[in-house]
């Protein structure tokens, strides 16, 4: 004899404190727990695609600062090598060496945004989300001492980056650098044995391998269900072959793994930050480009390794000053693609848990 | 590093599976016909030799006289990938058959090409509008759309 | 002065005044003490601005949340909706009439004092569930049926945890218990009892880690969502009193209440209050929220088991040691180690999910 | 396997207690502020009258829109002049690209950043209000000898350690 | 003198309340009028010097029995609003009558013997006396404890899945 209660639908968003953003689940309930959802989006579509159509291609790189506002220094390099790649441009050493810092140094950022958010969403009172934030203050100042911006840095350029680097900003780093292992102990010792985040987190909407590769995740959520796919290390962009790095992945596949994978990244990107600040040499940083750019007529998808997957870009120029069809791959959106299977069965507060363990962008998922 | 398999390779195996889908085998691209889409797609992926698991993305774009449907996959075990394009002549109903029962991951790019496009992707269990509003008119990536 | 005292009218009148202006105004100092206590754990310096070290910033929230306009949803039972925050708010008041300051300061020295806390309090959750229920709010409706559940199991656990001191003081009455505690605090011998009540007192007013009837990042602010003004202060109000009486009953049971050196009672008492509530902001600060399968879980497979456990311990020992001369050493020791391998045990049954674990994916 | 009987809820405890004792990371912002960063892109523009040309190479391109520059030949004394040289802040996304493109290192960014304003037609800068004086200090983007002049950034990394230092 | 006018006061109000669980419109009104009702006979112990009686029917009957009436109440959403009626309408009014006849002649025909001895200082005591003393209902107590055991296991069989 099985009690049922009737089904109860619950809109969780647009505007919710977990949706993190304006995202809206339309969540069917038995009780507590969800019997279907259907994810809503748009709340924020900009129409970035469109926009690109129209701008010069250095002009589009503002546009993706925008998309993503978590990564914006990803989402510049990821355009930027797509451009590169469609114009067939060279990039000084020097430039490829920061390109790699700032990367890094963006994949700690948003690992530290999604780490404290996730734990947020499992209930913390926004003490290991303050911690991590005060960390990623540190770093958002070294990128506004580089870009002089500290959200939407639009520095790399097509052929290098905008500026070189100041005088003070490797000594900060290396500053950074001392400090950091220090503090990510800080937070390991503060929340991973804790035994309610790990009730909260364990087994807790687990992603099967074979799901996560059909359905097209990738980032530090598909390695948390133990694909071992990583682009720096599959298809090194830029002079990511020349550095020292493993993979972390995880084992089965649930939001505690998927924490647990974007701290052990936290600590492979210091490694890589650490060697390219040893190797970084003299030297222009940015080739010889033109101002307005004209690539020759074809197409050219660039993608990289961003902190949330992979982040793509699809150009097609007709030779003009303008890309012709500017298609974003966005990791955001297509992470959410299983969402539905890995929250039917689950309670709530699990809903809200895992959904917070994907670590999207809104600004990425609508653009 | 992932090698970009050329299209020139891949086009004649194709065919080869599949008499008659390959337009054309392009160095960068293969041409398929939109009536062997589904069944090339399965071809790729199941066959142990190109093993095509992961779909990077799916897009379309607008050529005013038509529209092409890109698809790139890669093989996560060779670390190959590929890119494949389709294209529908129709500009009033374009139809393109869906790949999602291949990759799930296209479920939410070709609802995306869909409402940005126009271009109906048949055989997806939930083909609406992703971003816009239902009711919105017209589709704003069109080149024609203002 | 004391004959006036004797008289029960006065008394009565006194101890009303002085107890309800305690209770406003001790609300104000958890509240101080939460954010800035909260602030610093976080790295933060927390709310500075108004008064000297931001001690007005109580005041200040009070009168800005006056201010507001009172706004009831239109499908709300709108009877229900204000006489919510009524019946929540009267019940806590009425819970400090046994809380003894001094040495027989308290409103009603009550031979049930103890049962009459629990009893008393569990009528508040009739107020929050008719706020929940009332507003016609889904999220006001899942976070009333989450109390309702976690009222209904930690009830049990709180009120066994204390049967041990009960054993051991002899009395129900709150004033005895704090006079049975002259040599040595209940803490001291019933640490189990301490710790579960701890937890189980968290979870009956709703604080973190239980705080799941107002779980911000899930339920938005569950039952009070659709609260505004006058009516949303009476529940912060609620909220912090609830608190405050908790600690206070803590510090009466297990404590040691007024007693205490050097200090005079009633500072005594105080601190030991603040205090507490100290540690329930430290572990609000620290933990996440448990879940609601969860939160059923540890109230019935692993406090009440424990709990239970605890009295027979506890009868065993005043049976086999009646009266304990000086310091009972040998008793803090043996149930220092009752609690800690009952604890462990126990524990290893509570591993993933916490008895509960999900592994198929659907 | 690791044991669990709470002694991870208590190792996480003696963290947050622990912070009682540091420093807290926090400015009084009104009253104390950090030096921002001295290629700062705040929300204003500087134009400099004098370098100017008026050739209109920053309002093409800004992909925004933002700038508006009508050039004029004054009939008086026979010169090419800038009559109009505007700029719609409010549709200024501050990217500095307007800045890069200057040829004749004529447009700088600001160094402030508090700027706001009521109405919207505030927001749009005329020649007048855009030129370079005291009072608007110019950011060092792009120009790194103007750089070198401003004071170094305040970085959180060294100021918590400046703190812990005087403990 | 007090005690009379408390006596009236909580009556009434009882009887008003049980009243209103029967009349009022709406299911959940009803089981607050029920929980209202509870508190009133709570009081009506105190006025008999039944204080820890008071204290376990407020504990058992507010706290538990009437919460979990209302959480049945949150769980069928149809009757969320409005107190549907019913065919059993009339027969229900007939078995009322019935019973308060009943109650009414077996309340009426009852020779009340008032005991003049004055009421124990601590009722808790007395009461543990007489429910765990060797000459007490130690058996009983035991025997009830065992069934709502088996109850409680029982509920849970017939409650779980599968």
């Amino acid at each position: 004899m099985a009690l049922h209660t009737e089904p109860f639908i619950l809109n969780i968003g647009p505007v919710h404190p977990s949706t993190h953003g304006v995202f809206r689940i339309r969540a069917t309930l038995d009780g507590e727990v969800i019997v279907d959802i259907e994810p809503v989006f748009g709340y924020l579509h900009r129409g970035v695609e469109k926009l690109a159509e129209q701008r010069t291609y250095t002009g589009i790189i503002p546009l993706t600062d925008r998309m993503d506002y978590i990564t914006s220094m990803s989402n510049n390099l990821a355009y930027v090598l797509a451009v590169e790649k469609l114009a067939k441009v060279k990039v000084p050493e020097r430039a490829e060496y920061i390109r790699v810092i700032m990367a890094e140094m963006q994949r700690i950022c948003n690992h530290l945004v999604a780490a404290g958010a996730f734990i947020n969403d499992c209930g913390a009172f926004f003490t290991p989300f303050l911690y991590m934030f005060r960390e990623r203050e540190k770093l958002m100042d070294l990128f506004e001492m580089v870009s002089g911006q500290r959200l939407t840095y639009n520095y790399m350029r097509v052929g290098g980056v905008s500026q070189d680097l100041p005088a003070e900003f490797l000594p900060a780093l290396r500053k950074f650098l001392k400090e950091m292992p220090a503090h990510i102990a800080e937070y390991e010792r503060l929340i991973n044995d804790n035994e309610i985040f790990l009730a909260r987190s364990r087994m807790i909407g687990i992603l099967p391998k074979e799901l996560a590769i059909n359905c097209g995740i990738s980032g530090p959520v598909a390695r948390a269900s133990g694909v071992k796919w990583d682009l720096r290390k599959a298809d090194p962009y830029g002079i990511y072959d020349r550095f020292e790095f493993d993979i972390p992945t995880g084992t089965v596949g649930d939001a505690n793994d998927r924490y647990t994978v974007r701290i052990a990244e936290m600590k492979q990107s210091l490694r890589i930050i650490e060697q390219a600040v040893e190797k970084i040499p003299a030297g222009p940083v940015i080739s010889d480009v033109p101002k307005v750019l004209h690539p020759p007529v074809g197409e050219a998808y660039g993608h990289l390794e961003g902190p949330k997957g992979e982040l793509g870009f699809y150009l097609v120029s007709d030779g003009g000053i303008a890309p012709y069809r500017f298609h974003v791959r966005p990791p955001s959106l297509i992470n959410l693609t299983a969402l539905r299977q890995m929250l039917i069965g689950w309670k709530i507060q699990d809903a809200i848990t895992i959904f917070g363990s994907i670590d999207i962008t809104m600004g990425e998922v609508d653009r | 590093m992932t090698v970009a398999l050329a299209g020139k390779d891949i086009g004649p195996q194709i065919e080869k599976a599949l008499p008659g889908s390959v337009l054309e085998s392009a160095p960068g691209y293969v041409m398929l016909k939109p009536e062997f889409l589904v069944q090339a797609a399965t071809f790729l992926k199941n066959d142990p030799a190109m093993a095509f698991d992961y779909l990077n993305f799916v897009t379309a774009v607008d050529y005013y006289d038509y529209f092409e449907a890109v698809y790139q996959v890669t093989s996560m075990t060779h670390n190959h990938t590929l890119m494949f394009k389709t294209r529908c002549y129709n500009r009033v109903d374009p139809v393109i058959p869906s790949i999602i029962n291949v990759w799930q991951g296209a479920d939410f790019q070709e609802r995306e090409v869909y409402d940005l496009l126009g271009v109906y992707f048949e055989g997806h269990p939930n083909m609406k509008r992703i971003f816009l509003w239902e009711g919105f008119e017209g589709h704003p990536l069109r080149k024609d759309y203002l | 002065m004391t004959e006036l005292f004797a008289n029960p009218w006065f008394h009565w009148a006194f101890y009303t005044v002085l107890l309800i202006s305690f209770a406003l105004g001790a609300v104000m100092g958890l509240i101080y003490i939460e954010r800035r206590g909260m602030g610093r754990m976080q790295s933060r310096l927390g709310p500075n601005r108004t008064g000297p070290f931001g001690l007005l910033q109580a005041v200040a929230d009070a009168v800005k949340v006056l201010l507001k306009e009172d706004i009831v949803p239109a499908n709300a039972d709108k009877v229900v909706h204000w006489l919510a925050p009524i019946v929540a708010f009267v019940p806590v008041l009425l819970i400090f009439a046994v809380v003894p300051f001094m040495n027989g300061a308290m409103l009603a020295d009550l031979n049930i004092g103890i049962l009459y806390v629990f009893a008393i309090g569990s009528i508040s959750s009739v107020g929050i569930f008719m706020a929940g229920w009332s507003s016609s709010n889904k999220y006001s409706l899942l976070g009333a049926m989450r109390d309702v559940a976690s009222i209904v199991s930690y009830e049990i656990p709180l009120v066994l945890a204390i049967i041990g001191v009960v054993i051991l003081a002899g009395s129900l009455s709150t004033n005895e218990i704090v006079k049975a505690q002259a040599n040595i605090p209940f803490i001291l011998l019933q640490p189990l009892g301490f710790i579960i009540f701890f937890a189980a007192a968290c979870a009956e007013i709703n604080r973190s880690p239980f705080d799941l009837l107002e779980a911000d990042s899930e339920l938005v602010a569950g039952f009070h969502t659709e609260y505004s003004g006058m009516k949303f202060a009476m529940f912060y109000l609620v909220e912090y009193a609830e608190a405050l009486a908790m600690c206070a009953i803590i510090s009466t049971i297990f404590l040691g209440g007024w007693q205490g050196p050097v200090l005079p009672p009633w500072l005594w008492f105080l601190v030991k209050t603040f205090g507490m509530f100290y540690v329930m902001v430290w572990t609000r600060t620290t933990f996440p929220r448990v879940r609601i399968d969860q939160l059923m879980a540890l109230a019935w497979k692993f406090m009440l088991p424990l709990a239970l456990i605890n009295i027979v311990v506890t009868a065993i020992e005043v049976v086999i040691w009646p009266t304990p001369a000086g310091l009972p050493w040998v008793l803090i020791i043996v149930n220092f180690a009752v609690a800690g391998i009952l604890i462990v045990t126990w524990s290893r049954l509570m591993k993933y999910g916490w008895g509960r674990v999900e592994t198929t994916l659907r | 396997m690791k044991l669990h009987f709470g002694n991870g809820l208590l190792k996480g405890m003696l963290v947050t207690i622990k912070q009682n004792l540091r420093h807290p990371t926090v400015t009084q912002y009104p009253e104390q502020r950090l030096n921002t960063s001295r290629r700062i892109r705040g929300q204003e523009l500087v134009w400099n009258k004098t370098r100017c040309t008026g050739c209109a190479t920053c309002a093409k391109a800004c992909h925004q829109g933002a700038i508006q520059i009508v050039t004029a030949t004054n009939t008086e004394n026979n010169k090419y002049e800038v009559e109009t040289y505007r700029v719609d802040t409010g549709y200024c996304i501050q990217c500095g690209i307007c800045v890069e493109a200057c040829p004749y290192d004529a447009l700088f960014m600001g160094a402030r950043y508090e700027k706001a304003k009521y109405r919207r037609a505030e927001l749009v800068e005329n020649k007048e209000q855009m030129a370079d004086s005291l009072d608007r200090p110019v950011s060092g983007y792009f120009h790194p000898e103007r750089a070198e002049k401003l004071p170094v950034q305040t970085l959180l990394v060294e100021k918590i350690n400046e703190d812990r230092s005087k403990e | 003198m007090g005690l009379a006018i408390s006596f009236w006061i909580l009556a009434a109000v009882a009887v008003i309340a049980a009243l209103g669980v029967v009349l009022l419109n709406g299911v959940f009104r009803s089981a607050l009028a029920l929980v209202a009702c509870f508190l009133m006979v709570a009081g009506l112990y105190i006025t008999l010097s039944a204080d820890f009686l008071a204290a376990v029917q407020v504990l058992v009957y507010v706290g538990a029995i009437s919460v979990l009436i209302i959480l049945a109440i949150m769980m069928t959403r149809n009757v969320q609003h409005g107190n549907p009626g019913n065919r059993f309408a009339l027969p229900s009014l007939i078995i009322a009558i019935l019973l308060l006849g009943i109650f009414v002649y077996a309340v009426t025909g009852t020779q009340w013997n008032i005991s003049k001895i004055a009421p124990p200082d601590t009722t808790v005591a007395t009461l543990a006396d007489k429910l765990f003393a060797s000459n007490g209902f130690v058996l009983p107590v035991e025997i009830a404890a065992l069934m709502l055991l088996a109850a409680v296991i029982g509920a849970i069989v017939l409650a779980r899945d599968k």
